[in-house]
Parts: structure tokens; C-alpha cells; sequence
């Protein structure tokens, strides 16, 4: 061995496991892409322009800032990107371009940036941008198109359509029971057929998207568990107790963003709690917010805002959900009498 | 008496590479280089100066402390001097460099005779003489290890053959080859401590070592082979005595603590020839392996010959070498010389080219939490990690920074590969140094 | 009108009635003495003097259990203030700061090996005892800027470097250096050996190009033994020193440090009466002549210390460079020291 | 009882005096760094709100109404606020000293607390019953307690973050409680 070539010397362990940050969120891209698809399917060719102009914003956007602020230029970690396609999944496929381009710039300055970059974030930067969009320009964020698929016919003519928590909302505004209402069927629903942001509508391409996650580990069962559980449990409840007031947990289940929140969003590892149990509370809270939000509040949707919120519980989430330390029990009581 | 499997792990590949290479013993170099200091304690007082002659297995310096231990001359020869040589711990400490005279002249060795019929005091006093230590790693003198104090009773004996490090194969080889040798040292742990029954623990990636060990531990009455389930680090000390006994050793404690005593198979076999042949350590197996080496192999090697000379008889490197560490890849040192010498504690050598150990600058901390699933200790090492990193050693202290095992899970799995083990050991060294200050 | 103020009146009386008894009832006793103190002390809460906070520290002072030296950071100013409320002696002391004992930036130095591991020095030293070629020198990680709350320490080139214009010798990074190469020198001493390597002139010479390699040379050249030699490394024993760098110019590596120059050599003039001070104050035997007549001035044996200049009262000794070109004109006749006396032109 | 709940939902969550309102925010910057002092400061609050507005309450209904002294409300009410809080402080300096350091200047700001006097005001305004009046001044104060610990947590994480230098400190603290008022939005409308 040549002794002017010198050895790399570090602390143990000296080899590392193939996951990375960028293979971790171009991954979470990747599974991403079914939902989109489904989009484009139901919505065209804007569905697929908001998506690139969302993903390339956010990334210039994150460039440009991290050149602001003197900060080496990491996009490629593909952190911008995750957060660009789930802003367009949160959006109407309609959605005007300089909207999209606040958005980026809320969602990747505002909500990631100025907190120091990837990782050291508090709320979902893309959610962020959501809320802040859909609070600035509620007409614009809550026009959804009509879906029309490219095979087949379209089922109706209409150029708009409402979401089907929407349709529920106003009924209840009207004081009109909900089996009055003409709900698309549930399997529409499951599939993607209705009228809703880009990513939200196909419950069964996001499924497919994160159960891939799931096998890699890049997410836990936990969050989604409680979260969808906890949304379609307390709905059913409320159904039982006034059908007419109320729809049903399987509806709940699959009409609006549940899903894309659940499996998406609450398991976004930087904003969401780093422990098991500390996930289980995290989805719990998420999933009770988003029922009240979507039976009393005053929007119809509210999985957004209660990931948001339960992002700011995370801290004291963490703070006292620290796992048992091995060494720290003493042995079990058979045991203790064999010792 | 099965215990349970312990939380967090990892399953790093194995990359058994030499696991089907018979042993084979490395011709003995024309100068040996043998440190003062080739186990945890005290340093041993040399007893022989530059320019005797010694003979192989002669005494050449003696244990100076409470923890400490003997060391023997590897080879016959002549002492040359004493000086500071390149340790594989990474610093220079003084070794004895000794010239082969290449006779392998031995001093007669005066085995224990009986041993089923001896005194435990007598068979300590004949590990202590071999200047025994663990040789899994640790390098704790054997024979303090078996006198426990009275208060802390032990009930419960463990070989401990898992070797969850990948790469490494010696004590597997081992096993196989000499299965008796290995039973039998764990007979006469069971009879120094006094007890009849004894497990030893392997892996269930080594399904022919279990067989080979069921099949002969009919010849040793009270042994039970433990075959374990296969994740790291299943071998560490804690982990192995809970997934056999269900039992927790509490935070800053020590086996004894728990009434249990863990031996590697490598350090029962040395016990069983120190007992019945009277033989001192002087030689052990290291297994050289990595892709950056041309044949990976197991030897027997005298203990003091240098890296350098374990490399070229495993065909020499292939590719430049990047990495070079003394131990596992998991939790082994990285060593920044060749010229560093083969200790009791010297398990494997393994060689990386740039292609498996490259140089990977760390990301931000996504919270995946990666770490905190891995960690076997139930520690959150991204927290330790941040509180040392801003210099916060209270804090790391209450996080229970001393309780981490370094076994490296949490590191290996980082996707933002941040040196969570090195941020730890910082926090140790810092915690401990200032405990010391009081 | 009347209701209003009588209401008024009312309210007011049953909530000052109210404090009143709460004040006696949870009355707390406040030294005022502290207070005062307390605005004085730094409040940067450093932790040089021992105590948890600036706070505590005001608290031991009044309580007497802190001295008012203690804290390195105070300015002379508020040491007086303080000396003066708590009616205690106070004295100047010298104005301390941080020296780092190694000049190893990275052009200087070989590696070790190739570090791959966290930015900190205390880490890097856990490593196989650091990564630098030299196991004594800067590792340049940077622990002791971080520390630093003045912002008085950079690592410029793997090295660390003390601005001493901002040093308040609080001892941080005297604490934190991993390597012990930081200490604490008076601003008095302007020689200092910038090398703190144990190891022989070999070793030293095969991983670094300014490291003391033992050469003894400044121990031969010193006119006053102030240089001590222990651990194949020169120390100047600052007591006996008297600043005049003969052992830096005599180092062959560089590795002493002479921030006191520049210096001169002294020669006399006709002006000398032949009182013979010079030649009695000069530590290096360098002045010669007899009583009453001229005195002249060895060059080889001058170690450039200015004590003759300072003591000469005839304006009869000049500072002059190599080319015998006037530097510093004599010190003018009787008159007290000036600002342009050397000590005072070298800083 | 429904009505009660509703009012206590309201005052927490809909109508949160800090991330609604935008009362109180001194206190809320101001001793938000730590959680433990957080929940301190809070349950201090919540003792001054719910105390002054009992006090304010019948004052108000007892003295100035019937007097037709309506318009002396505002200076009476500071009265008996500051007097409350130089109450609060006394009993907090003895009991706990260090409570009492963490707090600092922020204890006697909570008389000039904006959300303290907004708390009498609006019982006053909204013709709360007594009952009304304790529950919404113990959940307007639990509401400002609840956003004060939240915001503590995050600032405790936030605190080692590379956040850039020119918003450091209050500018990073203020666009978080920004970000956090903009998800309290989401219970708009969820009580009218």
C-alpha cells in the first residue's frame, strides 16, 4: 500500500444503509405520479401544466432563496419537488398560473426558508401555501372544473362542479337532508370521478402510492391509521346519530383530500412527530379537527387546516411521548422471584 | 428460560464473504510488535528488557493493576527495544518489538491437569496466567470478569457466538472447526461460577453452526444452543442477555447486575487451552475480508503482526484502498496505518475500497426517525446528536447520551447520513469528562 | 359628579387597602445593593468566574464570597463603580487575552490521514487523536470560535486566531481547545513560542513547517534565561522576559513570535558622558568603555532591548537598523518618558 | 349548557384571543421561550382574566350600571387590573422566585395586557350572565395559555436553527405566529 495515500479515517459504523434524502423524496414523488395521472385523466391538460409549473416554481423558488439567503443550493435533495406536486395536488386543476407561482413562493419562503431549509421547517411548507391560498383567494381555490374523462363521456355537461363535502355543507347551510343530494356513487368517488383539487380525488391511486411507501419505510402505519380511522370512525358516529345531518364514515373516507392529507401530509417526517406513539396522538388530533371542521365549521373541507394545526402541536407532542429507554424497567415478576 | 427479541436493529447486509474459508495460520513475521496495553485497564509492566531473549509463551509483562493482564511473548526471539508504535486504537503507545528468531522456541507449558475436579480459584488463577481477555472486542481481562463480587451473583452463563457484525466470520469458523474446544471453555466458566447449566448464543445465519453445536453439545452436559433471530445487534452484550433471559440490564449497569456473564466463543476456547494445555494467548483468528481485498480469508495469527502482512496473505488489495478497520464495519476503527499490530481484541480486518466507503458529506435532519427505530437502547439519537452539536451536555446527559452502545444502527440507517454515533461519542466524552471534574 | 368621584374614590381605596396587606403578608427582602451591582456586571453570563449568571455573580459580590477580579470580562470602569458601592480595594490589573500556541494552518502542516467525521475539534480528537500530522497543533474545527461569546476568535486557514482588540481572557476556549493550545497571557508579554508540539525536532519537521524543533537556539540567544526548555519545546518564562525578541530572530522555524518589534540596535553618540549605566543595564554584555569615556556598542552582541536607551539620561543613544540608519532619535535630556519610547511605538 | 360549551369552544379555539383577536401579543413574544415558563405565565393569566373578570363583572352591573356610571368603565376596570396584578406578583415573587425571574418584566405588563382588559369589555359588551362571564374568561384565558405553550414548543425547537440572520429572533418569532393564526382560520365559522 502506497503510504502517501492517505486513509479515510471516521467514527464507526463504516457502512450505511442505501437510503438517502433524495432517493426518500424522489420516492415520495414517484408515488406521487399515479394520483396525478388520475388527474389528468379526469381534468386534461391543465392538470398536468399546474403540476410542472407548481414543481419547477417551487424549485426555482428554493434556488433563488437559498442564493439569498447564502445558503449552499440542495433542489436536487428533491425536497422542492415533494413540496411542488403535493401543492398542485392541493390545487384546482383551473388554478391561474400567478396563483400556483404564490403559492410556491408562499409554500418553499414562508413555510420552509426562512426557518433555515429542509428539516428545520415547523409546518408543511405545501399546506402552508394551501391555506394561504385558499384564505386569499377563496373564488379561485374553490372552483373545481367538472371532471371529464378523456375515454367515455362526461357525465354531465356542466363546466364546474362542486366537491361532493361541499354539496354536503351547503345542504347543510339549506337545512337539506343529504339523502337529497345527488353524491356521486362511492365507487366514482373511490376511483376518482368527481369534482375536487387534482391529487385529492382518486382514493385508490394514492392508496397504491402510499402502501409502496409503507413497504420502503419512508412512512409508518401509525398517522395514517389514526388519522383515517379516527375520521371514519367519529363520522359514522355522527351518522348514526342524524343521517340526514350527516354522511356517512365511508363517505368521509373518500370524498375530499382525507386521504392524500393522511398519507401524503401528516406523514411528512419533518413536521410530524418522530415516535410511534407520539404519530398515533398526531393522527388522532388531525382526524377529531378535520370531522369538527367538517361538520360545524365553517369550511367544507378541513384536513388542511388540521394537519397545519396539529404541525404546531408536534414540539409538546415530542416533548412527552420520549420512548423507554432500555435499562430502565425493572424485570417482569416471574423473574423477580427466579432472581 | 427464552427470553425476547429486543426493540429497534438494523439488518445491515451480511456479506459473510469468508464464511466458507477454512482457517488457516499465517506463516509467523520476522518481527512482531507487541503493545504494552492489548486490553481495557491498565497498561502491563513489561518484565523482560531490549535485548533479552525470550522464548514463545514466555511472560514479558505483567498485569499492574486490579484490571489488567499478562502478556506473552508470541514468538522466540529477541526483544529489540520498547517504544511507542502505531496502535490500532489510533495512537502510539508503547509496544515491545520483538526480532523472530524464527525457531518458535516455546517454554513448556503446565496444564491445570483435572479440571472438573479443580478449584474455581485454581482455574481463575490459570486465565489469569494466560493473560486471557474478551476477545470479541471489548478486551476486559477474563478473569476479573469471573470473580464477581458476592453481592452480585451469577446465575446465568452465555457464549456468546452470535457475531451480528457483517463481514467478520472468525468466530464462526471457529465454531465449526473447533466446536469442542469452545464447549468445553464454557464447562469450565460453568464451573468456576458454579453452575450446571450454560447457553451459548448463535445466529440463525449460521444454520451449520447451530446444527454442529446441537449435535455435540451431547458430549458437554448443561449446554443449550440458543439458535437467535437474525438482526443487529443481536450480539451486543445487553441484547443477546435479553433476548436469552428476558432480563434488562439496568442503565450504567453491568451483566452481573442481572446475575448473567457473557464470553465470546473465542475467549472460551482461549480459556479451555490456558486450562487444559496451560497455553497462553498468543495467537487468535481474524478473519481479513472486504471487497478491497483479492481473497478474504480467516487466519490464525500471532498476536503483534503487523495489518500489513494480514492484507497481502489475503492476495493484497485490488483496488486503492480507502478504509482499513480493525473490527466490523459496524462498530470496528478505522485504522490510518497498515503498520498497526494484530491485539487479543483484533477479531477482523476488514479492507473497503473508495466504492464502499465513500465520503458522503451529512444533510439537515428530516425527523424521519429512522434512528429512533433502530436504536436497540431506546435512545433518540438525532436529539443527542443536536443537544451535543450545540454543546448542551446537561441536556444530552438527561437524554441518556451514556447509556448509547455505539453499536451504530442509528448512523447506518441516517438517510442524511449524519455521524450520529461520532455527535455521541462526543456527548460521552464530554458528559464523562466532566462527571471526572465533579 | 359626586357618585363618580366617591365610586372612584372607593375602588381605589379597597384595592390599595388590599395590596397593602398583601405587601406585608408576602413581603420578599431584595438586597438594593445587589440591583446595582447587578446592572453593572457584564450580563453577558459567560461563565468565566464560576458562577451560573452574571445575576449570581452580582450575589456573591455583595455577599463578599466573589472577588471583583473574578470576572475577566467587566471593563476597569465598572470595576470601580462596583469597588466604590461595595466600598472595596480595587486595583488595575493587566489586560489578560487568549494566545493560541500554534502558527499550523493548513499550508503548513501534513495530515494524518483523511478526516471524515463531525466539524468539531473535540469530536476530531476522539478519532485516532486528531487528524493533523502534528498531535499538538490547531486542529482548526473551530470549537473555540463557537464557544467564544465576544466573537474574538476565527479559524482563519485551519487556524485559530485571537483578535485580541475583542478578547476578554474569559477562558472559553482555553476550556474548550480539545488540544490545550489556548492560553491566557498578559497583553504586557509580546514575545510567545507559537508551538506547543512535545514531540523531537524530527518528528516535529517531517508533519509541520513552523513547529519548534528543539533546536535550543533562543535559549542560547536569550540574555536573561527567560527561555526555559522542557518536552523538546522552548517556554518563555514570562517574569524574566524582557521583550527584546532575540529568540525569535534567532528561530530557525519561525515558531517564536516577536509582536513587540520592530527593534533596534543601539548606538551612541558623542553626547555620552561615559557613566557607564548603559554599559551596566545591558543584559547582553554588548556596551563597552571606560569610565568617563565614550562608550561603544558590540552590534553582534546587541539583542536589540532598548534598555540602554531607556536608561541613557544624556541623549546620547540612538536606535538604529541593520543599515545603521537612524530609527528613533535619542531620548531627549531629563525629560519623562514620551509616547514615542519604544514600548509605546511597538503597539 | 350547550350555550356555555359553545362559548368556552369559541373563546378557545374560533375566537383564541392571541391567533384571532390579536390580544395579549406582548406577553406572547415576550415569554414564549421556554415551555415551562409558558405554562407558568398562562396559568398566572388565567388567574388575573378570571379574577378581574369577576371583578369587572359586577362593578359593572352593581355599581356603575345602576349608578349610570357607564362611562367611567374603562379607567375603573384598569383600577382593578392593575391592582389584581401587583397582587399576582407579590404572591409569585414569594412563592416562586424563579417564576418570578423567568417572568420578568412581562408579569406587570399583563396590566396593560390588552387581552385582560378585553376580556372585562367584552363581558361587558356581550351582556354576558355571570355564568357566561366566568366560563368565557377562564376559556379566553385557557386560549391564550393554550397558544402561548403551543408557540413555546415551537420556539424551543426553533431555537437552533440556521435560520437566516436577518430573521432571527422576534422576525422568524412573529411570521410563526402568523403561520399559526393562519391554521387557527380553519375553525372560522365553526361557532357563530
Amino acid at each position: 500500500m502506497n503510504e502517501r495515500l492517505k486513509l479515510i479515517v471516521s467514527s464507526s459504523p463504516h457502512v450505511h444503509s442505501p437510503d438517502s434524502i433524495p432517493r426518500v423524496m424522489w420516492t415520495v414523488v414517484a408515488m406521487l405520479v399515479p394520483a396525478t395521472l388520475v388527474s389528468v385523466y379526469f381534468f386534461g391538460l391543465p392538470a398536468l401544466l399546474t403540476v410542472a409549473l407548481s414543481m419547477i416554481g417551487c424549485v426555482v423558488v428554493e434556488a433563488l432563496l437559498a442564493k439569498l439567503f447564502k445558503k449552499p443550493i440542495v433542489i436536487r435533495d428533491g425536497a422542492a419537488a415533494v413540496t411542488g406536486i403535493l401543492l398542485a395536488l392541493n390545487l384546482p386543476a383551473n388554478a391561474p398560473w400567478w396563483m400556483i407561482l404564490i403559492g410556491c413562493v408562499v409554500a418553499i419562503g414562508l413555510g420552509k426558508m426562512v426557518y433555515g431549509g429542509l428539516g428545520q421547517n415547523i409546518f408543511n411548507p405545501a399546506l402552508v401555501a394551501r391555506v394561504f391560498l385558499l384564505i386569499s383567494f377563496p373564488v379561485q381555490m374553490t372552483s373545481w372544473p367538472a371532471p371529464k374523462p378523456l375515454l367515455g363521456s362526461a357525465a354531465t355537461d356542466a363546466v364546474t362542479a362542486a366537491t361532493p363535502l361541499g354539496m354536503v355543507k351547503e345542504a347543510a347551510m339549506l337545512g337539506k337532508p343529504i339523502g337529497s343530494l345527488d353524491l356521486p356513487g362511492w365507487t366514482d368517488m373511490a376511483v376518482g370521478y368527481m369534482g375536487g383539487s387534482l391529487g385529492e380525488i382518486s382514493a385508490i391511486a394514492l392508496l397504491l402510492g402510499a402502501l409502496f411507501l409503507l413497504y420502503k419505510g419512508y412512512i409508518t402505519w401509525h398517522t395514517p391509521v389514526s388519522f383515517i380511522g379516527s375520521v371514519v370512525v367519529l363520522g359514522q358516529v355522527f351518522h348514526w346519530i342524524n343521517p340526514d345531518l350527516y354522511p356517512s364514515g365511508s363517505f368521509h373516507l373518500v370524498a375530499g383530500g382525507l386521504l392524500l392529507g393522511a398519507l401524503f401530509m401528516a406523514t411528512d417526517m419533518v413536521t410530524s412527530p418522530i415516535t410511534g406513539k407520539g404519530q398515533l396522538i398526531f393522527g388522532l388530533g388531525c382526524g377529531v379537527i378535520t370531522v369538527v371542521i367538517r361538520l360545524w365549521g365553517g369550511y367544507p373541507e378541513g384536513v388542511s387546516f388540521a394537519i397545519l394545526l396539529m404541525n404546531a402541536f408536534v414540539p409538546i407532542i415530542d416533548r412527552y411521548t420520549v420512548p423507554k429507554k432500555f435499562g430502565f424497567t425493572p424485570p417482569e415478576k416471574g423473574e423477580e422471584e427466579a432472581a | 428460560m427464552i427470553g425476547r427479541m429486543f426493540r429497534g436493529g438494523v439488518h445491515p447486509p451480511e456479506k459473510k464473504l469468508s464464511a466458507d474459508v477454512p482457517v488457516k495460520p499465517l506463516p509467523v513475521p520476522e518481527q512482531v510488535i507487541v503493545p504494552l496495553s492489548m486490553h481495557i485497564g491498565a497498561p502491563a509492566k513489561p518484565v523482560v528488557q531490549g535485548g533479552d531473549e525470550v522464548k514463545l509463551g514466555q511472560l514479558i509483562a505483567e498485569s499492574s493493576g486490579f484490571v489488567s493482564a499478562n502478556i506473552h511473548s508470541p514468538v522466540s526471539g529477541v526483544v529489540r527495544t520498547i517504544e511507542p508504535r502505531d496502535h490500532p486504537l489510533g495512537r502510539k503507545l508503547p509496544c515491545f518489538v520483538i526480532d523472530n528468531d524464527g525457531k518458535d522456541d516455546a517454554v513448556e507449558f503446565t496444564p491445570l491437569g483435572d479440571w472438573p475436579t479443580a478449584e474455581p480459584k485454581a482455574l481463575i488463577e490459570a486465565i489469569h496466567a494466560a493473560g486471557i481477555v474478551g476477545m470479541g472486542g471489548a478486551t476486559f481481562p477474563t478473569h476479573v470478569k469471573l470473580s464477581p463480587p458476592p453481592q452480585f451473583p451469577i446465575d446465568t452463563v452465555i457464549a456468546n457466538g452470535v457475531e451480528c457484525e457483517p463481514y467478520l466470520t472468525s468466530d464462526h469458523r471457529l465454531m465449526l472447526e473447533h466446536p469442542d474446544r469452545v464447549l468445553e471453555g464454557l464447562r469450565i466458566v460453568m464451573r468456576v461460577l458454579g453452575l450446571d447449566k450454560g447457553f451459548i448464543g448463535i445466529e440463525q445465519n449460521k444454520p451449520d453452526a447451530i446444527a454442529l453445536m446441537r449435535e455435540k453439545v451431547a458430549d458437554h452436559p448443561g449446554v443449550e444452543v440458543l439458535a437467535l433471530p437474525v438482526r443487529y445487534p443481536q450480539g451486543a452484550e445487553k441484547q443477546l442477555i435479553y433476548a436469552a433471559t428476558k432480563r434488562e440490564i439496568p442503565s450504567g449497569g453491568l451483566p452481573m447486575n442481572v446475575g448473567c456473564l457473557v464470553q465470546n466463543v473465542g475467549t472460551l476456547a482461549a480459556i479451555r487451552d490456558a486450562v487444559v494445555e496451560g497455553k497462553p494467548l498468543v495467537e487468535r483468528i481474524v478473519t481479513v475480508t472486504g471487497e478491497a481485498v483479492a481473497q478474504p480469508v480467516n487466519l490464525l495469527v500471532r498476536l503483534g503482526t503487523p495489518i500489513r502482512l494480514l492484507i497481502e496473505a489475503a492476495g493484497g488489495a485490488t483496488v486503492p484502498t480507502a478504509k482499513v478497520i480493525s473490527g466490523g464495519p459496524m462498530m470496528g476503527l478505522a485504522q490510518y496505518t497498515d503498520q498497526t499490530p494484530v491485539i487479543k481484541g483484533s477479531s477482523g480486518l476488514l479492507v473497503l475500497g473508495p466504492e464502499q466507503a465513500p465520503v458522503i458529506e451529512a444533510g439537515p435532519c428530516i425527523r424521519c426517525g429512522a434512528c429512533v427505530r433502530g436504536c436497540p437502547m431506546g435512545l433518540q439519537p438525532t436529539e443527542l446528536a443536536r443537544l451535543v452539536q450545540n454543546d448542551d451536555f446537561a441536556a444530552a446527559e438527561a437524554w441518556g447520551v451514556l447509556d448509547c452502545i455505539e453499536c451504530g444502527s442509528c448512523a447506518f440507517g441516517c438517510p442524511a447520513h449524519i455521524k450520529l454515533v461520532h455527535w455521541i461519542r462526543f456527548g460521552k466524552a464530554e458528559v464523562m469528562a466532566r462527571r471526572k471534574k465533579g | 359628579m359626586l357618585t363618580a368621584i366617591l365610586t372612584l374614590t372607593g375602588v381605589g381605596l379597597v384595592a390599595a387597602i388590599g395590596l397593602g396587606i398583601a405587601s406585608r403578608v408576602f413581603a420578599v427582602q431584595v438586597d438594593p445593593l445587589v440591583e446595582q451591582v447587578a446592572e453593572l456586571v457584564p450580563g453577558v453570563n459567560c461563565g468565566a468566574c464560576g458562577n451560573a449568571s452574571c445575576n449570581a455573580y452580582a450575589e456573591m459580590l455583595v455577599a463578599g464570597t466573589a472577588g471583583i477580579d473574578e470576572c475577566t470580562v467587566m471593563s476597569d470602569e465598572a470595576r470601580a463603580k462596583i469597588a466604590e458601592i461595595l466600598n472595596i480595594e480595587f486595583t488595575k490589573t493587566d489586560k489578560p487575552t487568549a494566545v493560541v500556541l500554534c502558527q499550523g494552518t493548513t499550508a503548513h502542516i501534513q495530515l494524518k490521514y483523511h478526516y471524515d467525521g463531525v466539524p468539531s475539534c473535540r469530536a476530531a480528537q476522539l478519532v485516532a487523536e486528531g487528524y493533523t500530522g502534528c498531535d499538538y497543533g490547531c486542529l482548526g474545527l473551530g470549537d473555540c470560535e463557537r464557544v467564544c461569546p465576544f466573537d474574538a476568535i476565527h479559524v482563519v486557514d485551519g487556524l485559530a486566531v485571537v483578535d485580541e482588540e475583542k478578547c476578554t481572557a474569559c477562558g472559553k476556549c482555553v476550556d474548550v481547545c480539545p488540544r490545550n493550545i489556548i492560553e491566557l497571557h498578559t497583553t504586557n508579554q509580546r514575545v510567545h513560542v507559537l508551538c506547543s508540539s512535545q514531540d523531537k525536532g524530527k518528528i516535529v519537521r517531517g508533519v509541520c513547517d513552523v513547529g519548534c524543533i528543539a533546536c535550543r537556539k533562543c535559549v542560547k540567544v536569550c540574555p536573561v534565561e527567560a527561555i526555559e526548555f522542557k518536552d523538546n519545546l522552548a517556554r518563555i518564562i514570562t517574569e524574566k522576559c524582557i521583550q527584546c525578541g532575540a529568540c525569535a530572530r534567532a528561530c530557525p522555524t519561525g515558531s517564536i513570535l516577536d509582536q513587540g518589534g520592530p527593534h533596534y540596535i543601539a548606538k551612541i553618540n558623542d553626547n555620552c558622558t561615559g557613566c557607564t549605566l548603559c554599559a551596566r543595564k545591558c543584559p547582553a554584555g554588548a556596551i563597552s568603555g571606560e569610565k568617563k569615556l565614550l562608550h561603544v556598542v558590540d552590534e553582534k552582541k546587541c539583542v536589540r532591548c532598548h534598555v540602554c536607551y531607556d536608561v541613557c539620561n544624556f541623549e546620547a543613544i540612538a536606535l538604529v537598523d541593520e543599515q545603521g540608519q537612524e530609527m528613533i532619535a535619542p531620548k531627549p535630556k531629563k525629560k519623562k518618558k514620551k509616547a514615542a519610547a519604544p514600548q509605546g511605538a511597538a503597539s | 349548557m350547550t350555550g356555555l360549551l359553545l362559548l368556552a369552544v369559541s373563546a378557545v379555539l374560533v375566537n383564541n384571543f392571541v391567533l384571532a383577536r390579536f390580544l395579549g401579543i406582548c406577553p406572547f413574544l415576550g415569554v414564549s421561550k421556554k415551555i415551562e415558563t409558558a405554562v407558568g405565565m398562562g396559568m398566572a393569566v388565567i388567574f388575573v382574566m378570571t379574577v378581574a373578570g369577576v371583578v369587572t363583572w359586577l362593578l359593572y352591573n352593581y355599581v356603575l350600571f345602576p349608578l349610570d356610571l357607564v362611562y367611567l368603565q374603562t379607567i375603573v376596570f384598569i383600577l382593578v387590573i392593575a391592582s389584581l396584578v401587583q397582587f399576582v406578583e407579590m404572591v409569585i415573587q414569594k412563592v416562586s422566585p424563579v417564576l418570578y425571574q423567568a417572568l420578568g418584566i412581562y408579569l406587570p405588563l399583563i396590566t396593560t395586557n390588552c387581552a385582560v382588559l378585553g376580556v372585562a369589555v367584552l363581558n361587558v359588551q356581550n351582556e354576558h350572565s355571570f355564568a357566561e362571564m366566568l366560563v368565557f374568561s377562564f376559556s379566553a384565558a385557557l386560549g391564550f395559555t393554550l397558544a402561548l405553550v403551543l408557540f413555546a414548543g415551537i420556539r424551543e425547537r426553533i431555537e437552533f436553527n440556521d435560520v437566516p440572520e436577518s430573521l432571527k429572533g422576534t422576525a422568524i418569532a412573529l411570521i410563526t405566529a402568523g403561520l399559526l393564526s393562519l391554521a387557527f382560520m380553519g375553525f372560522a365559522g365553526l361557532v357563530k
